[in-house]
């Protein structure tokens, strides 16, 4: 067994460590260890990575040295090293990113509180990508949720605490009818590791007993993880949730936390069940249409909104919509659509998250509409990145979004059924998004009303840009620039997602 | 290096746009000023002339030149074919005259070099729509050139402005989320596995469903033709007007909406393929729209007071002929429609400077406010009314020949498809229309010729030579090609028997 | 060569004036010196045209597309009307000088009057459809601001109405020159036409072009259902222009439907088809229709512009007979027509000229201002009647015959019975106000005597000379019938 | 049908009480409850789970009295399922109850409605 194998877990193992340590941190130290972790755990994913593309196979790793039927297992493929990079990459970018609005939101004393709350995160999302157990999964997404709820709640604000409630209580829904799964599961295949689970469920299902618990188990699970990542219809905890939250911990719950719910729902129909009950039971249509409701429903509010956070925020349930919708089609094509999207979402939502913040700033911290007017020349970066970030989210070419959307369609062409209302769906969502996020944009490049903003210089006043944080400037280049590359060469990305996929079964 | 001369026109205007964004702050002197003036005018001027360099050279043939993958056969590639040699001809003779206009038209805005730098990226832009050599580059463009000209009819910055610019952005993007659709569907089906353009089209027939084939073409036909303003989608070109003139005139006349039109020829006659379309629902579908299109329009534009929103109406049906004659689906239809391209641009950039002319020499904006201003004006309602008659089609100005060929491609499509009838129904229209052009184009000129009052003349006259120049030429030009429009028509036809 | 002088000519001497001119417009002296230049040019137009008639020839001028080539012929039928337009023009140029002698902006008038007959010279004399298409447009065009001259309201709404009305029927008319380009290959006029009676039916829209053609330059000459222009037109506009716009620039309508008609489709594919009806009640409704409103309408100039859209359509439905009777007698109408018509203008806007006033019931006693003017009105007016000998009978002579002489139908009756009655109407509208005229009575009653000044000599001279050819003609048709019973040979049997 | 109703006694039950809980957790306005319901619903899984592990006859699998035949003690698994699903659910319940703490400190209310009710009410005063 190579050194690099151990990669995984110690990954997981730092973030956890790194929380635990800052607990006695003061915040500021607590920032620097936290972002170290993040670097490093960024590094270790990547040499996964790269050690799984060279060998070209996935592989399991024991933990504590118990074999399969006991033991807890972690298992490391392309797809899941990928996965573990690009989220430590925009959880990296997101918190460098945040620092300042970190330290301006959140109250001194709760500074370390903050960074300990997204190391916990960072464990529990890689956690969620590496394991091979699903038990251990649930676990994870029970620690997930508690550092979300922690994350949203730390402004303290009456709004980011009911916020809290309400995702905390969508989260125990969540999370009780997918452990209610799991138990189920583990009722019919005596099973929790996902290999043996998925032998045994094969053997199940060519016996053909056991047909309706098995019916049970997909639906119940994928309910409970599509609640959690906020799937239409279960989606009305979001927009307060993402809005209202330090940009840092809106980029990342709504960038990298509901994705790894949809991660884990992909493990959870790839490696435990087989794609073909999947295809059988029939979900897949439901999540279909409900992906594509989503899509529809969830820009329609965002249309409806004057408030850019809850705007934003509400785009998201659209672009959630989006991957179940991949998802639903059923097809090796849309799944890979799907995986490409969480990506392309994940990094577009932090650099539109981040630079609204940056925006907001600009603008005595208001963020409905009228208020923003303006504000691209008074903070020309964060302007330019909200400018690729809805540009992406229309589907602009050379973007990332643009690559989804493609994707999203050919995987359409492939399944006869479900093609027109795919593409349809995709068009009118684009018109859609572009409503919304274009009308926002040109408001930005619009001069505010005179006397509005007379210190922070005029439209064409240089005050652009000036009093952006190093971090914040470095985080949204980077963002801008993941997302071009994301849009330009997509092709290695995509052939990383197909063999990740390939390797799961 | 084939490939860089061939991207040249293209990415400079581009480059030169985002320079003159950075010279922005420099630009503080009178004499700075008027260096970046003439550098942009000698770059504009340049950039035609490679463009005319490379056509002249290539004959209307280049090896196709892959700039880069974009995604597995979506390939960025350039190629110029007659076709496009057309188009991007057309564009680059405009573009310095129109630029040269712009310098005299906005002397006195603000913001001139973010103007004058989005409008020369809109030049880059466009001329990558005419040299694409496959669905995805032109798509790519098509959707750059959204985002180029949004600057421009946001530029007055009022409320009005911002409201147009909306629009102009939903409907347009709109549009390319449904062109989409097509792209997707020919790059599915395509029989070369690629999206490069081939004359005739490339799509394998049988691998689609005949009537999604269609019902995808037709999407992707009002996609595109969102952006040549075709009805029900049009409503974002008269309220663009409120952008400056050089913007109308150019953008809303010529390039943006040519574009569309360009792109759905592009669809019909090289990616779908007219044969495969010819007879079918889809095509009377799309002809349809076209027909209804051009009666519309023209129709509001008798109503509209507003002059140059009554421009823009007329913009909107004689896009229409353009598809209309698209919709014919046969060579000549093809040839007709390119040479209603050429000849618009000219009669309609010529119509709006016009406007612009007045409305910088007299602040006037209104039809009902010309009265005898033609007499203060000669040049310039002389020039209109050039304009007029070729608009409605009088001979021997050029819009005759044009209107000539789209009638005579009609009546033999109909009788090619064994006497079907909704092509002399399209006869019918385009007469119509004539007719309605007379009236929303000839009043003006009657207005500012006759007034009904010899009294209170007001003291103006015509415009600099900055403005004048274009003027003249155009309406010279608009004379010279009715006159001697054969070659042209000769060469449009070679291209349509090539394609159709 | 020697076809393109008329036509060219006079656009370049009109752009000529209305360049130069507009200095010497106001002043006394080069006022005169204006008028006299304008005079020269107007009869060496006049000079050019009737040379070219009578030497003929054959130029090309350029091929516009692909088999469409643009030339000018002199054939009989262009040099008939060539002749009648010189005449006619020069006539109502030497009225106009007088005529015009207080308005500030003559030398506008001046300029696009010298300008028509080069458009119209273009027509006359086109070798195809196309160039009379594209001389069609221009002579609207430039006719346009004759009837705006005034600039009144009312001139300029008539003006509009005019330009839309011609420009609308030329589309109109359009459609059928792109279908027999389409149809025939050709649209280079052939005496007899292209088609057949066989070949018409392998060509479906034939017909239906056939009658937009004919409705839509039938705008020009007035016919119902596009004739709403001429009678606002007509009398919006100066009296000179009036009169030829009556009398010469309505034929040109004429001229186009005989051309295409007889030129181009061949009476043998229209004759008996539905074409044909529909042609013969368009035009006897309009004659109907022309003399009920001009019998109705008070004001003088209204009245002669209805009478001018009743009498136009005399020759239409003469045409519509595709009879060599018919044919010869829609000529012989035509000219008479344009004498009759012309003089009763000039008249007409001599009474204005000199004693304002403008209706016709308001003319009593103007015997004894202008009694030869009154009297060549009289004449003019019982030719147009068609009492013998004068010259509007022989052509309604002719017309009736043809009708009787042509196989359609019910038409053989119905057309000379409308003839007929249209010609009662006329004598109850032109006549009053000869009666009031010389006639006025003693009783001091309502409308007035009219006073005012004699009319010039210059003015007078004109409508004298009109006056008596309007009866001469009639004295002595032999000439005359003979060229155009030879040119109604040509033109049926081809 | 019935009998075979009386054979899984401890699921139907399970399933009952999660039936409880999901609905008190969905529906219930007042916070208290809200997280009662969730207790529930935890609850009725562990149940479940402990009834699939239990073996009848057999014994608390730990290890006493030197019997190392696996066939003595029922599947462990289960039962450690259940002890680290209760450590979670412990701990979610601790992080509701705290934040129900602040909101009631905030608003004085344990009613969902009511507090959003009042915090509308703050932001229109802020404003």
């Amino acid at each position: 067994m190579s050194f690099v194998q151990n990669f995984p877990f110690f990954s997981i193992i730092l973030a956890m460590f790194s929380g635990i340590v800052s607990s006695v941190l003061k915040g500021k130290k607590a920032r620097v260890l936290s972002i170290c972790a993040i670097g490093v755990t960024m590094v270790l994913s990547a040499a996964v990575l790269a050690h799984c593309v060279v060998t070209g196979e996935s592989y399991v790793y024991w933990m504590g040295h118990f074999p399969a039927p006991w033991g807890n297992e972690i298992r490391a493929g392309v797809l899941e090293g990928l996965t573990a990079l690009l989220f430590s990459a925009i959880m990296l970018l997101s918190v460098i990113g945040g620092v300042k609005y970190t330290q301006t939101d959140v109250e001194p004393g709760k500074q370390n509180l903050f960074y300990i709350l997204i190391d916990l995160m960072l464990s529990s999302l890689l956690a969620l990508v590496y394991t091979n157990d699903l038990f251990t999964a649930y676990v994870f997404v029970e620690i997930n949720t508690i550092a979300g709820c922690g994350l949203i709640m730390i402004t303290q604000t009456g709004r980011s605490l009911t916020a809290a409630i309400r995702y905390m209580v969508m989260s125990s829904l969540g999370s009780g009818l997918f452990l209610i799964g799991l138990s189920l599961l583990y009722d019919v295949t005596g099973q929790l590791l996902m290999s043996p689970a998925q032998e045994a469920v094969g053997k199940i299902v060519e016996s053909g007993q056991y047909e309706i618990p098995l019916l049970v188990i997909v639906a119940v699970g994928s309910v409970g993880l599509a609640i959690k990542s906020g799937l239409f219809p279960f989606h009305y905890w979001i927009p307060d949730t993402y809005g209202y939250a330090t940009p840092t911990a809106s980029a990342i719950l709504s960038g990298l936390v509901s994705k790894g719910y949809i991660f884990l729902l992909i493990k959870f129909y790839y490696r435990v069940l087989s794609p073909e009950s999947v295809v059988r039971s029939h979900i897949g249509n439901v999540l279909f249409l409900f992906g594509v409701a989503g899509m529809m429903l969830g820009s329609l509010r965002a249309i409806m909104q004057t408030d850019t956070r809850k705007m934003i925020a509400y785009s998201s349930v659209a672009q959630i919509g989006y991957i179940y919708m991949g998802i639903g089609l059923g097809t090796p094509e849309g799944m890979i659509a799907a995986v490409f999207h969480i990506f392309s979402h994940g990094a577009t939502k932090a650099l539109l998250f981040l630079s609204a913040r940056g925006l907001y700033r600009v603008s005595g911290d208001r963020t409905d509409f009228l208020a923003l007017r303006g504000s691209g020349y008074r903070n020309r970066l964060a302007g330019v990145g909200f400018l690729v970030g809805s540009l992406s989210m229309v589907g602009f070419p050379m973007l990332s979004g643009f690559i989804s959307k493609l994707l999203f369609a050919t995987s359409a062409m492939a399944s006869p059924g479900k093609m027109l209302t795919t593409l349809i769906a995709l068009a009118v969502s684009t018109v859609l998004n572009a409503v919304y996020f274009l009308r926002l944009l040109t408001g930005l490049y619009r001069p505010a009303r005179s006397g509005a903003y007379a210190a922070g210089a005029g439209p064409d006043g240089a005050a652009g840009g000036r009093g952006n944080a190093p971090g914040f400037r470095i985080a949204v280049l980077c963002l801008i620039a993941f997302n071009l590359i994301l849009g330009l060469f997509s092709q290695p990305i995509v052939r990383a997602i197909t063999e990740g996929l390939a390797m799961f079964s | 290096m084939g490939g860089i001369l061939l991207a040249g026109p293209v990415f400079l205007p581009i480059f030169t746009g985002l320079l003159l964004f950075l010279l922005q702050p420099w630009i503080t002197t009178p004499r700075r000023r008027s260096l970046v003036r003439g550098a942009l005018l000698l770059l504009v001027l340049g950039n035609s002339l490679w463009m005319g360099a490379l056509i002249a050279i290539c004959g209307g043939e280049s090896p196709p030149q892959v700039l880069f993958r974009l995604y597995g056969e979506l390939t960025v590639m350039f190629r110029l074919d007659r076709m496009g040699s057309v188009f991007a001809g057309l564009v680059s003779f405009l573009w310095p005259l129109a630029t040269l206009y712009a310098f005299s038209y906005m002397e006195k805005e603000e913001r001139r070099p973010t103007f004058f730098g989005f409008y020369t990226i809109s030049f880059g832009v466009t001329l990558g729509v005419a040299l694409a050599g496959n669905l995805v580059t032109m798509y790519l463009f098509y959707e750059m050139l959204t985002f180029a000209t949004f600057p421009l009819v946001m530029h007055p910055m009022t409320s009005e402005a911002a409201r147009a610019t909306r629009r102009y952005l939903y409907y347009s993007i709109g549009g390319a989320a449904f062109a989409f659709l097509g792209l997707i569907y020919v790059l599915t089906y395509s029989a070369t596995g690629t999206t490069a353009f081939v004359p005739g089209g490339m799509l394998n027939a049988a691998a689609g469903g005949k009537d999604l084939t269609l019902l995808l073409y037709v999407l992707a036909f009002f996609g595109f033709g969102v952006k040549a303003a075709l009805f029900p989608f049009h409503g974002w070109l008269p309220r663009a007007t409120v952008a400056p003139t050089p913007v109308t005139a150019l953008l809303h006349a010529v390039a943006v909406v040519k574009s569309g039109a360009f792109a759905v020829l592009r669809l019909t006659y090289f990616s779908f393929g007219a044969a495969l379309l010819r007879g079918t629902w889809a095509q009377w579908v799309v002809m349809g729209a076209a027909l209804v299109t051009i009666v519309y329009a023209s129709t509001m534009a008798v109503r509209e007071v507003h002059w140059k929103r009554r421009l823009a109406y007329s913009t909107i049906s004689n896009l229409s002929y353009i598809l209309f004659g698209a919709s014919l689906m046969t060579p000549a239809g093809l040839a007709a429609a390119l040479a209603h391209l050429i000849v618009h641009a000219i009669m309609k950039i010529c119509a709006f400077f016009c406007a612009g002319a007045v409305q910088t020499q007299t602040g006037k904006i209104y039809v009902t406010e010309l009265d005898g201003l033609g007499r203060r004006m000669p040049a310039t309602f002389g020039c209109f009314t050039v304009a007029a008659l070729s608009l409605m089609g009088i001979p021997p100005f050029a819009g005759f020949l044009s209107k000539w060929s789209l009638c005579t491609a009609a009546l033999s499509a109909a009788s090619d498809a064994g006497g079907a009838a909704q092509p002399v129904v399209g006869v019918a229209v385009i007469l119509y229309s004539a007719l309605m052009t007379g009236i929303y184009m000839l009043s003006v000129s009657v207005r500012a010729f006759f007034p009904w009052r010899a009294a209170a003349l007001p003291d103006r006259r015509d415009p600099d030579w900055r403005m004048l120049l274009p003027l003249l030429l155009f309406a010279g030009l608009l004379l010279a090609l009715g006159l001697c429009g054969q070659p042209l028509l000769a060469a449009l036809a070679e291209i349509g028997k090539e394609a159709g | 060569m020697f076809l393109l002088l008329p036509v060219f000519f006079p656009l370049a001497a009109g752009a000529a004036i209305l360049l130069a001119g507009r200095r010497m417009e106001k002043v006394g002296k080069s006022r005169a010196l204006l008028d006299g230049i304008f005079l020269a040019a107007q009869a060496l137009e006049t000079g050019f045209i009737l040379l070219a008639a009578a030497l003929g020839g054959n130029v090309t001028l350029l091929s516009l597309t692909g088999n469409l080539t643009m030339g000018l012929r002199a054939d009989g039928v262009g040099r008939f009307f060539g002749v009648l337009t010189a005449v006619m023009w020069f006539l109502t140029a030497v009225y106009a000088v007088s005529y015009l002698k207080e308005d500030g902006h003559a030398a506008r008038f001046y300029g696009f009057y010298l300008m028509v007959p080069g458009a119209l010279m273009g027509l006359d004399f086109a070798e195809d459809l196309l160039t009379f298409y594209v001389f069609f447009e221009l002579m609207t065009l430039t006719s346009l601001p004759l009837v705006l001259h005034e600039r009144t309201k009312e001139a300029v709404r008539a003006g509009l109405k005019y330009l839309f009305y011609s420009v609308g029927g030329a589309f109109l008319a359009l459609f059928g020159i792109f279908y027999l380009a389409q149809a025939a290959g050709s649209l280079t006029f052939l005496p007899g036409g292209y088609f057949t009676a066989a070949s018409a039916a392998s060509a479906p829209l034939l017909l239906p072009a056939a009658l937009c053609m004919i409705v839509g330059f039938g705008a020009k000459a007035g016919m119902f259902p596009l004739h709403g222009w001429l009678p606002v037109a007509h009398p919006a506009a100066p009296a000179p222009a009036s009169a030829v716009l009556s009398g010469v620039i309505t034929k040109t309508g004429v001229l186009a439907i005989l051309r295409s008609t007889y030129d181009l489709i061949g009476p043998e594919a229209l004759r008996g088809t539905w074409v044909q009806s529909a042609w013969l009640i368009l035009s006897l409704l309009t004659v109907f229709l022309g003399s009920m409103l001009a019998y109705r309408e008070p004001v003088f100039k209204k009245r002669l512009a209805y009478s001018t859209v009743s009498q136009v359509s005399y020759v239409l439905f003469g045409l519509g007979l595709m009879d060599p009777l018919g044919f010869t007698g829609a000529l012989a109408h035509v000219a008479f027509h344009s004498v009759i018509k012309t003089g009763l203008f000039l008249f007409a806007g001599a009474v204005i000229h000199c004693t304002g006033r403008t209706r016709a019931e308001e003319l009593r006693g103007l015997g004894r201002i202008m009694p030869v003017s009154l009297g060549a009105y009289t004449a003019a007016s019982l030719a147009l009647i068609g009492i013998p000998p004068a010259s509007g009978f022989i052509s309604k002579w002719y017309l009736a015959q043809g009708a009787l002489a042509s196989d359609t139908g019910v038409f053989r009756y119905l057309g000379p019975a409308v003839l007929l009655l249209s010609a009662l109407l006329t004598a109850g509208y032109l006549l009053p106000p000869v009666i009031a005229g010389y006639f006025p009575g003693r009783e001091p009653e309502e409308p007035a005597l009219i006073s005012g000044e004699k009319p010039p000599a210059m003015m007078a001279l004109p409508i004298l000379l009109l006056g008596a050819a309007a009866v001469l003609l009639g004295c002595f048709p032999g000439p005359l019938l003979g060229w155009i019973s030879r040119l109604a040979e040509a033109g049926i049997v081809g | 049908m019935l009998g075979e109703l009386n054979l899984n006694l401890e699921e139907e039950a399970a399933m009952v009480l999660f039936g409880i809980g999901f609905t008190m957790l969905l529906l219930h306005r007042n916070l208290i409850k809200k997280i009662l319901g969730m207790n529930i619903m935890d609850t009725a899984i562990y149940l479940f789970l402990a009834a699939k592990g239990y073996i009848a006859g057999r014994q608390v699998p730990i290890l006493t009295g030197g019997v190392t035949d696996p066939a003595a003690y029922i599947n462990p698994i289960p039962s450690g399922l259940v002890l680290t699903g209760i450590v979670v659910s412990v701990s979610t319940t601790a992080l509701m109850l705290a934040l129900t703490i602040r909101l009631y400190e905030r608003y004085h209310s344990l009613d969902l409605d009511r507090i959003l009710i009042s915090m509308k009410q703050e932001e229109e005063e802020q404003l």
